[in-house]
């Protein structure tokens, strides 16, 4: 599964993008969050505040509960702030 | 003049500046069922002085989706006969274009108000990202979303159109 | 800068036609104070090819001075960098240029309110009537003001700002 | 006093503009419709619906019970429809 970062959680995170494999007991957007910050310091800082970050899953946005399937790509950013 | 097929729309999202007498003769040249021309164009601020250039960050093909999806929801809504988006990315100096929406219709409450609801959407639903590099500190700041441009975008979901 | 002085603002009336490019420069150049620009032109419309053009008459003195009466709410109104509206008067044909007008600020929705605040009032409270001259017929024939346009301009008595 | 008429009113009354000496009967706005409209037939028909006419004084809209006073500009006109 290809994980996308953009903005401060690029920065952060210190990746762009990366491809991961989903474990078993990661079902959700959410879980995944959880499962990220439990990774480093720099992950854990990233997603700090899991109730601000934006989630989109094949570039639509979702909610923390969208269920994950093995193929998806899946975005974290912060509250968008074009125009 | 046909309500069964609905009004195509541009949607470019690019590094390069846009030129906006050019992209709004694209949508009126030739024709003379256009009554009204709205454009609005974004510039970068220069915050009294103190800035040195805005970094827009984009999310490449979600951002043409997004600001797509809003552009068909416009012109289902609304009776337009053009309808053209760019949004820039990259490092932008004050003075300098960000975002351009031209609409243009029959009447003009429907250009203001397809126009004024794009850019609600575009500040609040397209991925891009605004990181401001002040002139005196040499490390950027991203720029927080207001509450206010999600109040804006709220106002289109009671609306009586 | 400062709240004490109000911005000033341009406004002319003439069987000329405008240039938007030429006027929405002389708004911006040199100043990087302007976060959006919000132009309004309104044109002449062939409807369906049936109008050879439009009269356009107007009551000299007073078509400036309204003008400038709801310009000035406008500036008072809303916190704009610069404004500018222009409206000719005289035989107009399909495809050619009426009115414009031209909100700047640091914030789009002051200058997308005070376009659509200015073109609400122009529509109904500026001394000019336009005549229709048909292709068909030698005799033109007095446009009749819309209620709707009426109900646009109320909007503004009970806004919030 | 001067009076200015503008399109259909121009039109019917075959006016542009005119001078006049104002009766003493007439002091408001309405009264001034009512004295022309009893002119002759372009009059009568210009002013057949005096609630639809606008009315100028001085180049500022008032209504058919403004006071007026001898040194006035007085117009006349239908609807607006600028823009």
């Amino acid at each position: 599964m290809k994980i996308r970062y953009f903005a401060w959680l690029r920065e952060r995170t210190g990746t762009s993008e990366e491809t991961i494999e989903l474990p078993e007991t990661v079902k959700t957007a959410g879980e995944l969050i959880s499962w990220l910050a439990a990774r480093d310091e720099g992950y854990a800082f990233a997603f700090e505040q899991p109730e601000t970050i934006r989630i989109a899953v094949n570039q639509e946005h979702v909610e923390e509960d969208h269920v994950l399937s093995g193929t998806e790509e899946v975005a974290f950013f912060p509250p968008m702030t074009g125009g | 003049m046909s309500n069964s097929t609905t009004t195509e729309f541009t949607v470019r999202v690019q590094a390069e500046d846009f030129d906006v007498l050019a992209e709004t003769e694209i949508l009126t040249k030739g024709r003379k069922d256009v009554g009204a021309i709205v454009t609005f164009t974004g510039l970068c601020r220069d915050e009294g002085g103190t800035l040195e250039a805005l970094e827009l960050e984009h999310y490449p093909g979600m951002a043409e989706a997004q600001i797509s999806k809003f552009a068909q929801q416009a012109v289902e809504r609304w009776p337009l006969t053009g309808l053209t988006i760019i949004h820039r990315f990259g490092k932008i100096p004050p003075g300098d274009n960000i975002v351009l929406v031209i609409a243009t219709s029959s009447h003009r409450r429907a250009a203001f108000e397809a126009s004024d609801f794009l850019m609600d959407f575009l500040k609040t639903q397209a991925p891009f990202w605004k990181k401001e590099h002040l002139k005196e500190t040499s490390e950027g700041t991203w720029v927080e979303a207001k509450a206010v441009d999600d109040a804006d975008a709220a106002r289109w979901r009671n609306s009586r159109h």
